[in-house]
């Protein structure tokens, strides 16, 4: 018991053998197995634990669950730690290390509470109305209010810990073990229905464990152990503990994080941290609970005041006593079993405060028992204390609650236990689109008519006795399991529980007047420090909107988003606007209901594994040579494959020269490949294509340009006729996807009366372009049963054949302008091939060239890419009007009569060079007519693409210039004010290399 | 002219056999090996039409399904249902080529097309007793014995990769076929996966 | 999170899926005879009703068939699926 | 109108503060206007407020079915930027942030304009030259912009993971040191505060049912609060364009979207810029609270709910996870949903309409916030002047059959990809 002056010897569900040590701002303390964080600190006697946000006012531990405002802490430290951590939710190991934050130096003395001194010129929207002037300074105080706020500290170094995600399916999900969630599981789980129960805590039960009356004369907990164990021993019920739903999407779809290892020092090697469901149910149970409030009062925030059912499980299932000497103020019966079982704990009740003037119900009045002294139509008006609570001051209230009678009467408590209502976790059931509805009996919101297959069920629904929740989640498990199919569900028989008799009715009361002259801070909401006034400023200057409420005062916007403070905020608005809370209405409930971890919700796919890698066929090859990759979508691609002690550019540009002067080959397997056959291909393609495609003889490919429906180009590609009705397409890498599904698209939707089957074989050939003037050399090395002379296989002809071995389709296609093949093989061979042509070309000094090369062989020659297919521009604005055939229809063919696509002054492709002949054209560089003239400057067109070419021995570039096709010869200048850089240039043909063609037809 | 040289997995440089991540003391959960060497051939074709599957039976023995994510097999040679007009052809007896050649034969008289893509797509079989749980980490099928049964097949996503699933034989074994290019990431994402469970890489298995 | 029942594959979440836009319109099957005001209509307006919307899918984390669904807007319920041939119900087109 | 400083904060904290007034009035609709704006959000509060300052026209009603700001303008990660490439929206968007500039003293009302500059990064060398693009037309339009090579990327924003083996590597971003982050709800107030004060009815909870028209000319609007007739009638209503016009018989190039966003617990400052990504889709900067912000791509798919889903939301997270690896640990709070008007070609529309009185502000994509002071600057301009300024001329709605759509992204008339 050393070091633990607040620990009972017995009682609770902790493990008294086993004791843990942990250290809290430095300090070392000892807890028990089972315990949390916040039970084994009150135990220590540690009262403050953290400072309020704005305020920076000493905070304590007010609750035992997840509704925690305050407890705040930074758990754990290095790589692990973890800001904003509610104390009440940690699972206690040895070890542990914990600190508060938000305050300096120590929680214990905080040069932050100076902001008390100040706080009355720190009203709500303060910053609004001030650091307006001099307009220049409010990055200086925006810099010192940003490190006020913000609470904890993020971690420093990356997560050591891995995260997973699982898809799961059930017909019924049931949110919550306790009462009524065990028993519509059992209820269900009897029926034979697939179930999944899934529970925040550590062990099933909820209130069960510790808090509830016996049932069949046994204590609860045992009932609830029975009910485990049925559960466990069926073969369809999956059993989630350490698990919070925290989203109710579309179609039942829920997801629920999942906390596998975080009461472990740290996890086991292999297992996840966390763990994301994503859960589809046909039916949901929500037995989510209920929260109970508080009360607004003076100084309603010093440490030691604390919810009555929290006190009462600390006392319960942690063998802790929250303080020495209570006194309980309530409106309600509940509080009143949470006193005797605070005395029965060894707690001094100094009295009960019971706001409503009459008789509790004769259930609390016996728990209540005798000697323990009760005033009733009382309220706690103020406390006091300094660090922590030491005295609560108590007057009579009146009628409506709106002023006090009589004289202050003072006792002395380390502890007050406050018990406002219940509020129904009503959450879920908001944001699966059901609209709570208040019920004034209960003065809170439950559960209005669903919109999804859900129903709420015990606390969660508004009932508030063991009997009721146990006999609502029977009736909303079994009725969840008709539902679902199951329709011979029936409803078990419900266990007896003692007779709590009829409650008596509470009252609502949410705020208490405080004792005349007495001005100090009476809190609405704990965690984001908004009062009483801050609610009332608020409507008084027109933020009347609940909306305008919460975002004007930020009441409710903490990590607890609201829990206690919501509704006694919504009661202080109603109040203060003279209408009823119905009218005000709530905000909007959104996910998560608990707040996620980024990682849970990331899984595995982050870092390397952020998106799948495609590889090509000879990726490995590459890789051993030494290339660097380049994304290109999902793609790695070698960029250039530099040799030892060579720079980027020479490996770039001796890549370039090798294609022009001997040979060359180039991994092209990432470009789009699409199969098409049946007896309508060739009409199909003249439909998609702008070309026309009935006159392509079979053996032979040919270029095409298709649109999109409104005219621009989307793509282009060459397309080869294997056969009478087989063809292959190819598009470029980037739109391959696209492509296909525009193709599917109207094939099935559009034209489904084409006799077409499409399927991309992409992944099925690896693709090498072999170029350059000794590539026929290095062919017929690699085949010998194609004839690839200049006669037997001219440009734009297509052969099957035998390559190393290995049969696939030679294309004479060139996208460098020099003589060129491309060579498909199917990939499993690709490697093969490779080094086949590798050894092939051995005497040509043949060399593999990456990306970098191929963009500058495709510069020197005019070809397009993305930076000119850019979605902007139209066939003829790249130099194909010509090819689109008048004599068919195609698609986009009827947008490009719009007039903004026939402007004459439209943007057109056209070549670059500098004007003096060797100064490089910024890539990315902007044209204008005119460099010198005032900003703006009027952009005439853009540089699309630039390099240096190392074959003409000078810097080229393509560019989209207004009308450019007229302005051959004509001086321009490139600009790119990013890079300093302004070079004339003379614009000429597209085509640097052999524009006649005759190198790729040799 | 060289002999036709061997095949090469996508996997090659990265499958090594052997016992990886936490296995528990009844064994590894999962098991997972490569199916390499099969004949894959997709086929196409209007699935309504009796002479066209009249055709297919006749040439492969067997019926191409028309019952959505349903298999039929006979002689070694299974169809997987892909589309309403599309099937996926997996035999481990016949030489890639040949079957193409045979099926395009066999139907040069209808509509349809015969393609081969042995090898644009890789296969791993997925057993053990964690296996369904293993893919329920990424893939959002419903997993469950009376959903996903044996000789069931199913298209869908595992991780962000496009993934076939046949749960041959008894259901025990799930065969997941993904594009070659993504292979080893799909590897990758399942070795990673699959160390919660324990698992071993197994000799791959011929066919 | 949704789910689109693929006439063919069955109930599938909506992350197979890749959305194809409004369903309620047709492509023109002579878009050479259409007034560009009309061909203008069809290429680029929409009714965008909030409510039921007729719209494409395709099923490209699965069978890669393209499906018209019939979805309320207000409530991501999905009210009818069909494939590209065959009427929506409910969406009171008339065939 | 009290004037907000300072010394009135002093003044009134020794009252404790119970003599301020209201921020605006809440007046009953009057019978007519010279002007009807629908929709009290941000561009319509600011059409408002600059109809009256700019061009003396003060008899208006701003009407609003909800409460004011309750839309899009309460919904977005509160982004301002102007890095644009094409002409319209460069000159446009550049207008919105000289305004922005000075609207914390315009208004009185301090809307926390925090230009902390807004990187946006490159993880290929196709995406540098793009990136690149814009920045040279940026500059030459006379917009700030710089490029950072990677290196300097890293001392920026230190906690980026810039490897050169990430799986996609930075390469370099385009930065707008100007840019930043604006707090949103302020500005909704801050307007509505400045044009109440010059006499305009803002209605809140008046949802317009129906709008009037006399031979090609509107004369007013049908609302839950009775008719108002007006002369001139502005449409502001982004997200729900489509029904709003279809009251006036107009079909639109318009598709709503629903754009999702979050924030995580708040933490002490880790990032002081504004940063998005080229690879995946993601936004992200830390409030002034200090919770992390984040918006990425839109869900995809036609919707009015306001809300989304679960799988744009992971991916948001995985990209800034991979990216900022100390992210991790961290915790979501909040996500929510807007809805946005998504255009033909992601421009907005600024315009007459075919009807003879009523003007269209809409179609704003995922831009509206940062537009809001110049949206409502040009749209007073158009409806006082019952002509377009010059700044908003090419954001009509025939651009599309004219074929001279404003096309950033160059995908065509696929909403859900703009």
């Amino acid at each position: 018991m050393n070091g633990q002056p607040f620990r009972n010897a017995e009682g609770g569900i902790i493990d008294h053998d086993r004791s843990l040590g942990f250290t809290f701002n430095g300090r070392r303390h000892q807890g028990f197995a089972g315990d949390t964080l916040a039970s084994a600190l009150l135990a220590s006697g540690v009262r403050r634990v953290a400072r309020s946000f704005k305020y920076h006012r000493p905070r304590g531990i007010f609750a035992a669950g997840e509704e925690e405002p305050s407890a705040l802490v930074q758990l754990r430290i290095g790589a692990r730690t973890e800001p904003n951590v509610r104390a009440t939710r940690v699972e206690l190991f040895d070890g542990l290390v914990a600190n508060s934050q938000n305050c300096w130096p120590s929680v214990d003395f905080d040069l932050g509470a100076g902001a008390a001194w100040v706080s009355r010129l720190m009203p709500p929207g303060f910053y609004y109305k001030t650091f307006k002037w001099p307009g220049l300074l409010w990055p200086a105080y925006e810099h010192v209010l940003r490190k006020l706020a913000g609470m904890g500290v993020a971690p420093r170094q990356a997560d050591p810990d891995r995260y997973e995600h699982r898809f799961a399916h059930c017909d019924v999900l049931i949110v919550g073990g306790g009462p009524a969630g065990l028993s519509a599981a059992i209820a269900a789980g009897r029926a034979g229905a697939r179930i999944i129960v899934a529970d925040d805590g550590p062990e099933f039960g909820g209130s069960l464990a510790a808090e509830a009356g016996p049932i069949d004369g046994a204590p609860a907990r045992e009932w609830a152990a029975v009910a485990v164990a049925e559960l466990t021993a069926m073969p369809y019920v999956t059993l989630v503990r350490r698990a919070s739903v925290f989203g109710y999407y579309d179609h039942n779809g829920l997801a629920i994080s999942e906390h596998v290892a975080d009461h472990l020092a740290e996890p086991l090697p292999f297992q996840p941290r966390q763990r994301l469901w994503m859960v589809r149910a046909r039916q949901v149970v929500l037995a989510t609970g209920a929260t109970e409030r508080s009360f607004v009062f003076a100084d309603n925030d010093r440490p030691g005041i604390m919810l009555a059912s929290a006190a009462r499980t600390y006392a319960n299932r942690f063998a802790v006593r929250a303080g020495r000497r209570c006194v309980v103020f309530t409106n309600n019966d509940s509080a009143y079993g949470a006193a005797a079982d605070l005395a029965a704990a060894g707690i001094e009740v100094a009295a009960v405060i019971d706001a409503r003037p009459g008789d509790p119900g004769p259930a609390a009045a016996k728990a209540l028992g005798t000697g323990i002294e009760r005033l009733a139509g009382h309220a706690v008006v103020a406390t006091r204390g300094g660090g922590a609570l030491t005295a609560v001051e108590v007057a009579p209230l009146n009628e409506s609650g709106d002023s006090l009678g009589g004289s202050l009467r003072r006792f002395d408590c380390d502890l007050l236990c406050v018990s406002g209502g219940w509020n129904p976790a009503v959450q879920l059931h908001a944001q699966a689109q059901g609209r709570p509805v208040y019920d004034d009996t209960l003065a809170a919101f439950v559960p209005g008519p669903s919109v999804q297959a859900e129903r709420s069920a015990g606390s969660a629904k508004g009932t508030f006795t063991l009997a009721g929740c146990l006999a609502d989640g029977m009736e909303a498990g079994a009725e969840a399991a008709r539902q679902a199919g199951f329709e011979a569900a029936e409803t078990p028989p419900v266990p007896a529980c003692e007779d709590e008799g009829e409650a008596a009715p509470m009252r609502a009361l949410w705020s208490v007047p405080p004792p005349p002259g007495l001005r100090r801070k009476r809190f609405v909401d704990l965690q984001t420090d908004v009062t009483q006034a801050d609610v009332e400023l608020a409507s008084r200057e027109g933020y009347k909107s609940v909306e305008h409420l919460k975002r004007y005062t930020t009441l409710g916007m903490g990590t607890d988003q609201g829990r206690t403070g919501n509704v006694p905020g919504l009661a202080v608005l109603a109040r203060s606007l003279g209408a009823d809370i119905p009218q005000v209405g709530t905000t909007t409930f959104r996910p998560p209901y608990v707040p996620v971890t980024m990682a849970t919700l990331a899984g595995r796919e982050i870092g390397h594994h952020f998106q799948p890698v495609r590889r090509s066929a000879m990726h490995g090859w590459h890789e051993t040579a030494g290339a660097a990759f380049v994304p290109a979508g999902l793609w790695l691609r070698p960029q250039f494959y530099a040799r030892p002690g060579e720079g980027l550019w020479d490996a770039i540009y001796r890549e370039t020269v090798a294609v022009r002067t001997s040979v060359g080959l180039c991994d092209v397997s990432t470009l789009g490949k699409i199969d098409i056959q049946g007896a309508d291909s060739a009409e199909f393609l003249n439909r998609v294509y702008i070309n026309a495609w009935s006159k392509l003889g079979i053996g032979r490919c040919r270029y095409g340009v298709m649109l999109r429906e409104d005219g621009i180009t989307l793509d282009d590609g060459t397309t080869s006729r294997l056969a009478r009705n087989h063809y292959l397409m190819t598009t470029t890498t980037a739109n391959a996807g696209a492509v296909m599904g525009h193709l599917e698209y109207f094939l099935q939707v559009v034209w489904p009366e084409l006799d077409v089957h499409i399927i991309s074989v992409t992944e099925e050939w690896a693709a090498i372009a072999l170029a350059g003037p000794d590539s026929r050399k290095v062919l017929e090395r690699l085949t010998d049963d194609i004839d690839v002379s200049n006669e037997a296989l001219p440009f734009m002809g297509v052969r099957e054949g035998t390559f190393a071995g290995v049969p696939g389709r030679l294309f004479r296609i060139s996208f460098s302008g020099e003589l060129a093949y491309e060579i498909n093989v199917p990939a499993d061979y690709g490697q093969h091939l490779w080094e086949a042509m590798l050894e092939a070309g051995k005497e040509f000094d043949i060399t593999p060239y990456g990306t970098e090369a191929l963009g500058i062989l495709r510069t020197e020659k005019g070809h397009v890419v993305g930076g000119e297919l850019n979605g902007r521009t139209t066939a003829d604005d790249l130099g194909f009007g010509r090819m689109a055939s008048s004599a068919k229809e195609f698609i986009g063919k009827r947008s490009l009569n719009r007039p903004g696509l026939t402007d004459e002054n439209r943007k057109q492709l056209v070549g670059l060079v500098p004007a003096d002949g060797k100064t490089a054209i910024p890539r990315g560089a902007q044209i204008v007519t005119d460099p010198d003239q005032a900003l703006p400057n009027p952009m005439i067109g853009e540089v699309t693409s630039a390099c240096y070419s190392p074959n003409l021995e000078t810097p080229i570039g393509l560019g989209i210039v207004a009308a450019g096709r007229a302005r051959m010869g004509e001086t321009l200048y490139a600009l790119s004010p990013m890079r300093g850089k302004r070079v004339a240039v003379t614009v000429t043909n597209p085509v640097f290399i052999d524009p006649e063609g005759e190198r790729l037809r040799a | 002219m060289p002999e036709m040289p061997q095949r090469c997995s996508a996997l090659f440089d990265a499958y090594q056999t052997g016992t990886f991540g936490a296995v528990p003391e009844d064994g590894p959960g999962i098991q997972l090996a490569e199916r390499r060497g099969l004949a894959i051939i997709h086929l196409a074709g209007p699935g309504g039409d009796e002479n066209f599957r009249t055709a297919v039976k006749g040439c492969l023995g067997c019926e191409a399904p028309v019952i959505p994510n349903t298999t039929a097999t006979a002689d070694g040679r299974c169809l997987l249902w892909l589309a309403p007009t599309r099937w996926l052809l997996v035999s481990a007896r016949d030489a890639p080529g040949d079957l193409e050649r045979d099926l395009s034969a066999a139907l040069a008289s209808h509509s349809g097309a015969v393609t081969d893509v042995s090898s644009g797509r890789t296969v791993i079989r997925v057993t053990g007793r964690d296996a369904r749980q293993l893919l329920a980490k990424g893939c959002p099928l419903d997993f469950h014995g009376s959903r996903f049964k044996p000789e069931n097949c199913a298209q869908s996503i595992l991780g962000a990769i496009n993934v076939l699933l046949h749960a041959t034989g008894d259901g025990t074994a799930i065969d997941l076929y993904c594009a070659r290019g993504f292979a080893l990431s799909m590897w990758e994402w399942l070795t990673d996966a699959a160390g919660e469970f324990g698992y071993s890489i197994d000799v791959a298995i011929q066919g | 999170m949704f789910n689109i029942r693929c006439p063919w594959c069955g109930d599938r979440p909506e992350i197979e899926f890749s959305y194809g836009g409004d369903a309620s319109r047709s492509r023109p099957d002579a878009p050479e005879t259409l007034s560009d005001d009309a061909w203008h209509d069809y290429v680029f307006i929409r009714d965008n009703p909030a409510g039921p919307h007729a719209e494409y899918w395709q099923h490209t984390g699965g069978c890669r068939q393209w499906l018209r669904a019939l979805r309320n807007t207000t409530t991501h319920e999905i009210l009818a699926t069909a494939a590209p041939g065959e009427p929506l119900p409910l969406s009171g087109e008339r065939k | 109108m009290t004037r907000y400083s300072i010394f009135s904060l002093a003044r009134n904290a020794l009252s404790h503060h119970e003599g301020w007034p209201e921020a605006w009035r809440s007046p009953d609709p009057k019978p007519s206007y010279d002007v009807i704006i629908i929709g009290g959000g941000g561009h319509g509060l600011a059409t408002a407020y600059y109809l009256a300052k700019e061009h003396g026209i003060t008899n208006v009603a701003v009407l609003e079915k909800g409460w004011l700001g309750g839309g899009n303008t309460g919904r977005n990660t509160t982004i301002v930027r102007s890095n644009y490439e094409l002409e319209p929206n460069a000159h446009f968007y550049e207008h919105s942030m000289k305004l922005w500039e000075g609207l914390t003293r315009d208004l009185n009302f301090n809307i926390m304009f925090s230009q902390r500059g807004v990187i946006n990064l490159a993880h290929s060398d196709p995406q540098v030259d793009a990136y690149m693009r814009r920045g040279n037309a940026m500059r030459l339009n006379g917009i700030d912009a710089e490029f950072l090579d990677r290196e300097h990327v890293q001392a920026k924003v230190p906690i980026l993971d810039c490897s050169t083996d990430a799986r996609f590597p930075i390469m370099g971003g385009l930065l707008q040191p100007r840019g930043g982050t604006a707090r949103h709800d302020a500005v909704a107030w801050g307007y509505a505060r400045g044009a109440d004060g010059h006499g305009i009815d803002i209605i809140q909870n008046c949802e317009v049912t129906g709008i009037s028209i006399e031979d090609g000319r509107v004369t007013g609007v049908a609302t839950t609060r009775g008719p108002i007739t007006a002369k001139k009638v502005g449409m502001a209503v982004a997200g729900h364009s489509g029904h709003v016009a279809a009251m006036a018989g107009l079909r639109l190039p318009i598709e709503s979207h629903v754009l999702q966003a979050l924030v995580t617990e708040p933490v002490k400052p880790i990032l002081d810029t504004v940063v998005t990504f080229g690879a995946g889709h993601l936004y992200v900067s830390q409030s002034d609270k200090g919770e992390l912000v984040m918006g990425g791509d839109i869900d995809g798919y036609n919707t009015y709910t306001q809300r989304g889903n679960l799988p744009i939301i992971e991916h948001v997270v995985a990209t800034a996870v991979t990216f900022f690896p100390i992210f991790s640990r961290l915790r979501v709070m909040r996500t929510w949903g807007g809805t946005v008007d998504m255009s033909m070609d992601g421009s907005p529309f600024i315009c007459k309409t075919p009807v003879d009185g009523l003007y269209l502000n809409g179609g704003w994509c995922y831009g509206g916030f940062k537009a809001t002071p110049a949206s409502g600057w040009v749209f007073a301009h158009t409806i006082a002047q019952d002509q377009p300024h010059s700044l908003n001329q090419a954001f009509t709605l025939d651009r599309f059959a004219l074929g001279h759509t404003i096309d950033e992204k160059g995908m065509g008339p696929v909403p859900k990809a703009h």
